[in-house]
Protein backbone atom coordinates (compact mmCIF):
# COMPACT_ATOMS: atom_id res chain seq x y z
CA UNK A 1 0.00 0.00 0.00
CA UNK A 2 1.51 3.72 -1.26
CA UNK A 3 0.68 6.13 1.61
CA UNK A 4 1.45 9.74 1.11
CA UNK A 5 2.80 11.28 4.59
CA UNK A 6 2.82 14.98 4.95
CA UNK A 7 5.38 15.96 7.49
CA UNK A 8 4.27 19.39 9.11
CA UNK A 9 6.27 21.48 11.79
CA UNK A 10 8.78 19.79 14.27
CA UNK A 11 8.04 16.58 12.48
CA UNK A 12 9.12 18.39 9.14
CA UNK A 13 12.08 19.63 10.64
CA UNK A 14 13.35 16.57 11.87
CA UNK A 15 13.17 14.33 9.00
CA UNK A 16 14.48 17.34 6.79
CA UNK A 17 11.61 16.77 3.89
CA UNK A 18 7.45 18.14 4.31
CA UNK A 19 6.12 15.19 2.36
CA UNK A 20 7.63 11.60 1.83
CA UNK A 21 6.17 8.33 0.34
CA UNK A 22 5.57 4.78 2.44
CA UNK A 23 4.90 1.43 1.77
CA UNK A 24 2.89 -0.08 4.41
CA UNK A 25 -0.61 -1.18 5.25
CA UNK A 26 -1.49 -0.03 9.29
CA UNK A 27 -0.90 3.11 10.71
CA UNK A 28 1.74 1.55 12.83
CA UNK A 29 3.36 0.35 10.16
CA UNK A 30 3.62 3.74 8.49
CA UNK A 31 5.45 4.83 11.82
CA UNK A 32 8.01 2.16 11.99
CA UNK A 33 8.84 2.85 8.18
CA UNK A 34 9.41 6.61 9.00
CA UNK A 35 11.33 6.13 12.03
CA UNK A 36 13.60 3.58 9.49
CA UNK A 37 14.18 6.71 7.11
CA UNK A 38 14.34 9.08 8.97
CA UNK A 39 16.08 8.26 12.67
CA UNK A 40 15.43 11.49 13.82
CA UNK A 41 12.04 11.15 13.76
CA UNK A 42 11.81 8.72 16.63
CA UNK A 43 12.00 11.72 19.25
CA UNK A 44 8.92 13.35 17.43
CA UNK A 45 6.46 10.79 16.54
CA UNK A 46 5.64 9.76 20.22
CA UNK A 47 4.55 12.82 20.83
CA UNK A 48 2.31 13.28 17.13
CA UNK A 49 -1.09 12.95 16.44
CA UNK A 50 -2.42 11.57 12.95
CA UNK A 51 -4.89 12.51 10.40
CA UNK A 52 -5.54 9.53 7.31
CA UNK A 53 -7.65 11.06 4.72
CA UNK A 54 -8.05 14.46 6.60
CA UNK A 55 -9.83 12.72 10.01
CA UNK A 56 -8.35 11.64 12.94
CA UNK A 57 -6.25 8.30 13.51
CA UNK A 58 -4.63 7.49 15.98
CA UNK A 59 -4.89 3.56 16.59
CA UNK A 60 -1.40 1.75 15.28
CA UNK A 61 -3.77 -1.03 14.23
CA UNK A 62 -5.72 0.61 11.65
CA UNK A 63 -5.52 -0.24 8.28
CA UNK A 64 -4.76 2.71 5.93
CA UNK A 65 -6.09 2.22 1.79
CA UNK A 66 -3.64 2.42 -1.09
CA UNK A 67 -3.55 5.90 -2.14
CA UNK A 68 -4.23 7.53 1.67
CA UNK A 69 -2.62 10.42 2.89
CA UNK A 70 -1.21 10.31 6.25
CA UNK A 71 -0.56 14.12 7.94
CA UNK A 72 2.16 13.89 10.89
CA UNK A 73 0.45 16.61 13.50
CA UNK A 74 2.97 17.45 16.65
CA UNK A 75 1.63 19.10 19.35
CA UNK A 76 -0.05 22.38 18.84
CA UNK A 77 1.41 25.95 20.02
CA UNK A 78 -1.31 28.00 18.54
CA UNK A 79 -2.18 31.36 20.39
CA UNK B 1 -19.26 35.60 13.26
CA UNK B 2 -15.97 36.43 11.60
CA UNK B 3 -13.31 33.69 12.02
CA UNK B 4 -10.20 33.71 9.86
CA UNK B 5 -6.38 31.90 9.85
CA UNK B 6 -4.52 34.24 7.91
CA UNK B 7 -0.92 35.83 7.40
CA UNK B 8 -1.75 39.49 7.39
CA UNK B 9 -1.53 41.13 10.05
CA UNK B 10 -4.63 41.24 12.93
CA UNK B 11 -5.27 43.08 15.66
CA UNK B 12 -8.26 44.16 18.15
CA UNK B 13 -8.61 47.45 16.26
CA UNK B 14 -9.92 45.71 13.48
CA UNK B 15 -11.58 42.58 15.16
CA UNK B 16 -13.40 44.68 17.61
CA UNK B 17 -15.35 46.69 14.96
CA UNK B 18 -17.30 43.70 13.71
CA UNK B 19 -18.71 42.91 17.21
CA UNK B 20 -20.34 45.98 17.88
CA UNK B 21 -23.93 46.06 18.28
CA UNK B 22 -26.45 48.53 19.89
CA UNK B 23 -28.18 45.89 21.67
CA UNK B 24 -24.95 44.08 23.50
CA UNK B 25 -23.51 46.05 26.23
CA UNK B 26 -20.66 44.36 26.70
CA UNK B 27 -17.16 43.89 24.97
CA UNK B 28 -14.91 41.74 25.55
CA UNK B 29 -11.42 41.41 23.65
CA UNK B 30 -8.04 39.51 23.62
CA UNK B 31 -5.28 39.60 22.34
CA UNK B 32 -2.45 37.21 22.02
CA UNK B 33 1.22 38.99 21.62
CA UNK B 34 4.36 37.37 20.22
CA UNK B 35 6.71 37.85 23.16
CA UNK B 36 10.61 39.07 23.29
CA UNK B 37 11.12 36.55 26.10
CA UNK B 38 10.02 32.83 26.61
CA UNK B 39 10.46 31.25 30.31
CA UNK B 40 13.35 33.61 30.72
CA UNK B 41 15.29 33.13 27.42
CA UNK B 42 15.16 36.19 24.72
CA UNK B 43 13.15 35.41 21.92
CA UNK B 44 15.09 36.56 18.67
CA UNK B 45 12.01 35.61 16.14
CA UNK B 46 9.02 33.81 15.90
CA UNK B 47 7.25 32.15 12.90
CA UNK B 48 3.78 30.19 13.45
CA UNK B 49 2.66 27.40 10.94
CA UNK B 50 -0.84 26.35 10.10
CA UNK B 51 -1.92 23.07 8.96
CA UNK B 52 -4.60 23.28 6.04
CA UNK B 53 -7.77 22.53 8.19
CA UNK B 54 -6.84 25.22 11.00
CA UNK B 55 -9.18 27.58 9.14
CA UNK B 56 -12.09 25.03 9.70
CA UNK B 57 -11.17 23.63 12.90
CA UNK B 58 -11.45 27.70 14.15
CA UNK B 59 -14.46 28.10 12.48
CA UNK B 60 -15.82 24.87 14.87
CA UNK B 61 -14.75 26.20 17.67
CA UNK B 62 -16.15 29.83 17.33
CA UNK B 63 -19.51 28.01 16.32
CA UNK B 64 -19.52 26.05 19.65
CA UNK B 65 -18.75 28.95 21.80
CA UNK B 66 -21.54 31.12 20.00
CA UNK B 67 -23.94 28.31 20.63
CA UNK B 68 -22.64 27.78 24.53
CA UNK B 69 -22.77 31.18 25.61
CA UNK B 70 -25.66 34.56 25.39
CA UNK B 71 -23.49 36.44 22.94
CA UNK B 72 -23.99 38.77 20.13
CA UNK B 73 -21.33 38.69 17.80
CA UNK B 74 -17.81 36.76 18.04
CA UNK B 75 -15.38 37.49 15.69
CA UNK B 76 -11.68 35.40 16.38
CA UNK B 77 -8.43 35.10 14.33
CA UNK B 78 -5.26 33.59 13.77
CA UNK B 79 -2.19 34.66 12.22
CA UNK B 80 0.52 32.39 10.83
CA UNK B 81 3.74 32.89 9.20
CA UNK B 82 6.55 35.03 10.70
CA UNK B 83 5.29 37.66 13.61
CA UNK B 84 7.31 40.67 15.23
CA UNK B 85 7.48 41.03 18.35
CA UNK B 86 5.08 42.93 19.85
CA UNK B 87 2.22 41.83 17.51
CA UNK B 88 -0.64 39.83 17.69
CA UNK B 89 -0.78 36.14 16.73
CA UNK B 90 -4.52 35.61 18.23
CA UNK B 91 -7.25 37.91 18.90
CA UNK B 92 -10.74 37.45 19.65
CA UNK B 93 -13.67 39.64 20.19
CA UNK B 94 -16.94 38.96 21.45
CA UNK B 95 -19.99 40.85 22.32
CA UNK B 96 -22.76 40.70 24.69
CA UNK B 97 -25.86 41.98 26.73
CA UNK B 98 -24.06 41.27 29.64
CA UNK B 99 -20.27 41.18 31.06
CA UNK B 100 -20.51 37.50 32.15
CA UNK B 101 -21.40 36.10 28.72
CA UNK B 102 -18.64 38.27 26.92
CA UNK B 103 -16.03 36.96 30.04
CA UNK B 104 -17.13 33.63 29.78
CA UNK B 105 -17.20 33.56 25.78
CA UNK B 106 -13.77 34.85 24.97
CA UNK B 107 -12.23 33.42 27.65
CA UNK B 108 -13.09 29.81 26.67
CA UNK B 109 -12.93 30.85 23.36
CA UNK B 110 -9.27 31.36 23.19
CA UNK B 111 -8.79 28.14 25.39
CA UNK B 112 -10.57 26.25 22.59
CA UNK B 113 -8.69 27.60 19.99
CA UNK B 114 -5.18 27.21 21.70
CA UNK B 115 -6.22 23.15 22.22
CA UNK B 116 -7.99 22.85 19.08
CA UNK B 117 -6.20 24.89 16.29
CA UNK B 118 -3.38 22.85 14.52
CA UNK B 119 -1.16 25.61 14.20
CA UNK B 120 2.69 25.36 15.57
CA UNK B 121 5.33 28.06 17.00
CA UNK B 122 8.78 28.49 16.19
CA UNK B 123 10.99 30.25 18.30
CA UNK B 124 14.31 31.56 17.58
CA UNK B 125 16.52 32.52 20.08
CA UNK B 126 18.51 35.32 20.55
CA UNK B 127 21.49 32.88 21.52
CA UNK B 128 20.70 31.27 18.12
CA UNK B 129 19.09 28.10 19.30
CA UNK B 130 15.26 27.46 18.03
CA UNK B 131 12.66 25.33 18.80
CA UNK B 132 9.17 24.09 18.32
CA UNK B 133 7.35 24.48 21.09
CA UNK B 134 5.34 21.35 23.13
CA UNK B 135 7.84 19.69 20.92
CA UNK B 136 11.27 20.20 23.23
CA UNK C 1 -1.23 52.57 35.96
CA UNK C 2 -3.95 54.79 34.20
CA UNK C 3 -7.00 55.64 36.00
CA UNK C 4 -9.84 58.38 35.10
CA UNK C 5 -13.39 59.69 35.57
CA UNK C 6 -13.42 61.96 32.82
CA UNK C 7 -16.73 63.63 30.91
CA UNK C 8 -14.35 63.17 27.24
CA UNK C 9 -15.09 59.93 25.46
CA UNK C 10 -13.42 56.60 26.15
CA UNK C 11 -12.37 54.10 23.56
CA UNK C 12 -10.49 50.70 24.29
CA UNK C 13 -8.24 52.13 21.39
CA UNK C 14 -7.12 54.80 23.37
CA UNK C 15 -6.62 52.34 26.79
CA UNK C 16 -5.42 49.84 25.31
CA UNK C 17 -2.40 51.48 24.09
CA UNK C 18 -1.45 52.71 27.22
CA UNK C 19 -1.45 48.58 28.36
CA UNK C 20 1.15 47.76 25.94
CA UNK C 21 4.33 46.13 26.73
CA UNK C 22 6.52 43.39 25.05
CA UNK C 23 7.03 41.48 27.68
CA UNK C 24 3.26 40.62 28.39
CA UNK C 25 1.47 38.21 26.13
CA UNK C 26 -2.02 38.74 27.20
CA UNK C 27 -4.31 42.22 26.30
CA UNK C 28 -7.57 41.62 27.83
CA UNK C 29 -9.95 44.60 27.71
CA UNK C 30 -13.52 45.06 28.55
CA UNK C 31 -16.22 47.90 26.98
CA UNK C 32 -19.45 48.38 28.96
CA UNK C 33 -21.09 49.85 26.04
CA UNK C 34 -24.67 52.68 26.26
CA UNK C 35 -27.36 50.14 24.97
CA UNK C 36 -30.51 51.20 23.44
CA UNK C 37 -32.68 48.91 25.66
CA UNK C 38 -32.51 48.05 29.40
CA UNK C 39 -34.75 45.58 30.27
CA UNK C 40 -37.22 44.95 26.89
CA UNK C 41 -37.90 49.10 27.19
CA UNK C 42 -36.30 51.48 24.48
CA UNK C 43 -33.62 53.99 25.94
CA UNK C 44 -33.34 57.57 24.35
CA UNK C 45 -30.49 58.88 26.15
CA UNK C 46 -28.58 58.58 28.95
CA UNK C 47 -26.90 60.50 31.74
CA UNK C 48 -23.98 59.34 34.71
CA UNK C 49 -23.41 61.40 37.35
CA UNK C 50 -20.05 61.32 39.57
CA UNK C 51 -19.52 61.95 42.62
CA UNK C 52 -16.38 63.92 43.49
CA UNK C 53 -14.82 61.23 45.49
CA UNK C 54 -15.21 59.00 41.87
CA UNK C 55 -11.82 59.44 41.04
CA UNK C 56 -9.83 58.15 44.02
CA UNK C 57 -12.85 55.22 44.17
CA UNK C 58 -11.49 54.36 41.15
CA UNK C 59 -7.67 54.58 41.93
CA UNK C 60 -8.21 52.64 45.27
CA UNK C 61 -10.16 49.71 42.77
CA UNK C 62 -7.25 49.45 40.42
CA UNK C 63 -4.74 49.61 43.03
CA UNK C 64 -6.10 46.34 44.23
CA UNK C 65 -6.97 44.73 41.42
CA UNK C 66 -3.12 45.11 40.41
CA UNK C 67 -1.71 43.96 43.47
CA UNK C 68 -4.04 41.03 44.10
CA UNK C 69 -3.08 39.66 40.41
CA UNK C 70 -0.41 39.27 38.04
CA UNK C 71 -0.97 42.10 35.85
CA UNK C 72 1.92 44.25 33.70
CA UNK C 73 0.13 47.03 33.15
CA UNK C 74 -3.87 48.05 34.16
CA UNK C 75 -6.16 50.95 32.56
CA UNK C 76 -9.03 51.67 33.21
CA UNK C 77 -11.83 54.94 32.80
CA UNK C 78 -15.28 55.93 33.64
CA UNK C 79 -16.97 58.53 31.86
CA UNK C 80 -20.00 60.59 32.99
CA UNK C 81 -21.85 63.10 31.21
CA UNK C 82 -24.64 62.80 28.54
CA UNK C 83 -23.28 59.49 26.65
CA UNK C 84 -24.73 58.46 23.08
CA UNK C 85 -26.03 55.02 22.48
CA UNK C 86 -23.16 53.33 21.38
CA UNK C 87 -20.43 54.70 23.27
CA UNK C 88 -18.21 53.08 26.33
CA UNK C 89 -19.33 54.09 29.65
CA UNK C 90 -16.50 51.68 31.28
CA UNK C 91 -13.33 50.68 29.35
CA UNK C 92 -10.75 48.47 31.44
CA UNK C 93 -7.62 47.09 29.65
CA UNK C 94 -5.29 44.64 31.24
CA UNK C 95 -2.14 43.21 29.87
CA UNK C 96 0.12 40.67 31.82
CA UNK C 97 2.65 37.87 31.02
CA UNK C 98 -0.28 35.07 31.01
CA UNK C 99 -4.09 35.16 29.56
CA UNK C 100 -5.56 33.73 32.71
CA UNK C 101 -4.57 36.61 34.91
CA UNK C 102 -5.16 39.19 32.51
CA UNK C 103 -8.98 37.51 31.99
CA UNK C 104 -9.22 36.99 35.61
CA UNK C 105 -8.07 40.64 36.35
CA UNK C 106 -10.25 42.55 33.97
CA UNK C 107 -13.17 41.05 35.04
CA UNK C 108 -12.82 41.48 38.43
CA UNK C 109 -11.65 44.77 38.31
CA UNK C 110 -14.79 45.46 36.48
CA UNK C 111 -16.90 43.82 38.63
CA UNK C 112 -15.54 46.05 41.50
CA UNK C 113 -15.72 49.16 39.78
CA UNK C 114 -19.42 48.34 39.39
CA UNK C 115 -19.72 47.57 43.04
CA UNK C 116 -17.51 50.21 44.31
CA UNK C 117 -17.75 53.55 41.97
CA UNK C 118 -19.90 56.07 43.64
CA UNK C 119 -21.66 56.95 39.87
CA UNK C 120 -25.38 57.09 38.88
CA UNK C 121 -27.24 56.61 35.90
CA UNK C 122 -29.97 58.35 34.50
CA UNK C 123 -31.90 56.82 32.17
CA UNK C 124 -34.96 58.39 29.93
CA UNK C 125 -36.84 55.78 27.59
CA UNK C 126 -38.64 56.52 23.85
CA UNK C 127 -41.64 57.43 25.86
CA UNK C 128 -40.82 60.04 28.14
CA UNK C 129 -40.38 58.39 31.25
CA UNK C 130 -36.94 58.23 32.94
CA UNK C 131 -35.23 56.39 36.30
CA UNK C 132 -32.86 56.76 37.99
CA UNK C 133 -30.69 53.37 37.69
CA UNK C 134 -31.07 50.44 40.97
CA UNK C 135 -33.75 53.36 42.70
CA UNK C 136 -36.60 52.93 41.02
CA UNK D 1 -25.44 71.82 65.04
CA UNK D 2 -25.82 72.83 61.86
CA UNK D 3 -25.24 70.67 58.74
CA UNK D 4 -24.47 70.84 54.62
CA UNK D 5 -26.17 68.10 53.15
CA UNK D 6 -25.27 67.28 49.34
CA UNK D 7 -28.03 65.25 47.64
CA UNK D 8 -27.05 63.23 44.62
CA UNK D 9 -28.94 61.66 41.58
CA UNK D 10 -31.85 59.62 42.97
CA UNK D 11 -32.00 61.83 46.50
CA UNK D 12 -31.06 65.65 44.47
CA UNK D 13 -34.46 64.66 41.71
CA UNK D 14 -36.36 63.69 44.84
CA UNK D 15 -35.56 67.10 47.10
CA UNK D 16 -35.56 69.27 43.95
CA UNK D 17 -32.17 70.80 45.29
CA UNK D 18 -28.76 69.56 45.72
CA UNK D 19 -27.80 71.35 48.56
CA UNK D 20 -29.56 71.88 52.14
CA UNK D 21 -28.95 72.46 55.68
CA UNK D 22 -30.31 70.94 58.53
CA UNK D 23 -30.12 71.69 62.12
CA UNK D 24 -29.78 67.99 64.28
CA UNK D 25 -27.04 66.54 66.02
CA UNK D 26 -27.11 62.54 64.95
CA UNK D 27 -27.43 61.49 61.32
CA UNK D 28 -30.56 59.59 62.34
CA UNK D 29 -31.92 63.11 63.29
CA UNK D 30 -30.23 64.37 60.10
CA UNK D 31 -32.15 62.49 57.98
CA UNK D 32 -35.65 62.59 59.97
CA UNK D 33 -35.23 66.16 59.37
CA UNK D 34 -34.49 65.87 55.50
CA UNK D 35 -37.83 64.01 55.44
CA UNK D 36 -39.63 66.26 57.33
CA UNK D 37 -38.46 69.42 54.59
CA UNK D 38 -38.85 66.95 51.64
CA UNK D 39 -41.33 64.44 51.93
CA UNK D 40 -40.11 63.10 48.62
CA UNK D 41 -36.58 61.91 50.21
CA UNK D 42 -38.58 59.07 52.40
CA UNK D 43 -38.90 56.85 49.21
CA UNK D 44 -35.21 57.01 48.33
CA UNK D 45 -33.38 57.70 52.11
CA UNK D 46 -33.70 53.88 53.01
CA UNK D 47 -31.45 52.77 50.08
CA UNK D 48 -29.13 55.67 50.40
CA UNK D 49 -25.46 55.05 52.11
CA UNK D 50 -23.95 58.43 53.53
CA UNK D 51 -20.64 60.47 53.98
CA UNK D 52 -20.08 62.15 56.53
CA UNK D 53 -17.02 64.55 55.94
CA UNK D 54 -16.43 62.24 53.42
CA UNK D 55 -15.47 59.22 55.28
CA UNK D 56 -18.60 56.58 54.88
CA UNK D 57 -20.96 56.52 58.03
CA UNK D 58 -23.97 54.32 58.57
CA UNK D 59 -24.99 54.14 62.07
CA UNK D 60 -27.84 56.60 62.50
CA UNK D 61 -27.13 57.16 66.39
CA UNK D 62 -23.80 58.66 64.93
CA UNK D 63 -23.13 62.27 66.11
CA UNK D 64 -22.21 64.63 63.35
CA UNK D 65 -20.22 68.20 64.63
CA UNK D 66 -21.17 71.46 63.96
CA UNK D 67 -20.40 72.78 60.08
CA UNK D 68 -19.74 69.06 59.08
CA UNK D 69 -21.38 67.97 55.33
CA UNK D 70 -23.26 64.91 55.24
CA UNK D 71 -23.14 63.04 51.05
CA UNK D 72 -26.36 61.34 50.75
CA UNK D 73 -25.55 58.87 48.10
CA UNK D 74 -28.39 56.42 46.58
CA UNK D 75 -27.14 53.17 45.17
CA UNK D 76 -24.64 53.64 42.49
CA UNK D 77 -24.96 52.16 39.00
CA UNK D 78 -21.96 52.61 37.08
CA UNK D 79 -20.39 50.53 34.60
Amino acid sequence: MAVTVRLFAAARSAAGVSETNVEASSLGDILQQLEADFPKLAEVLPKCSYLVNETACNDKAALVSDGSTLDVLPPFAGG
Amino acid sequence: MHVSVTTDPISVAQLSALVQSQVAGAVVTFSGDVRDNDHGRSVASLEYEAHPSAQGILENVAAQIADKFDVELLAVAHRHGPIAIGESALVACVSAKHRGAAFAACSELVDEVKNQIPIWKHQVFADGTEEWVNCA
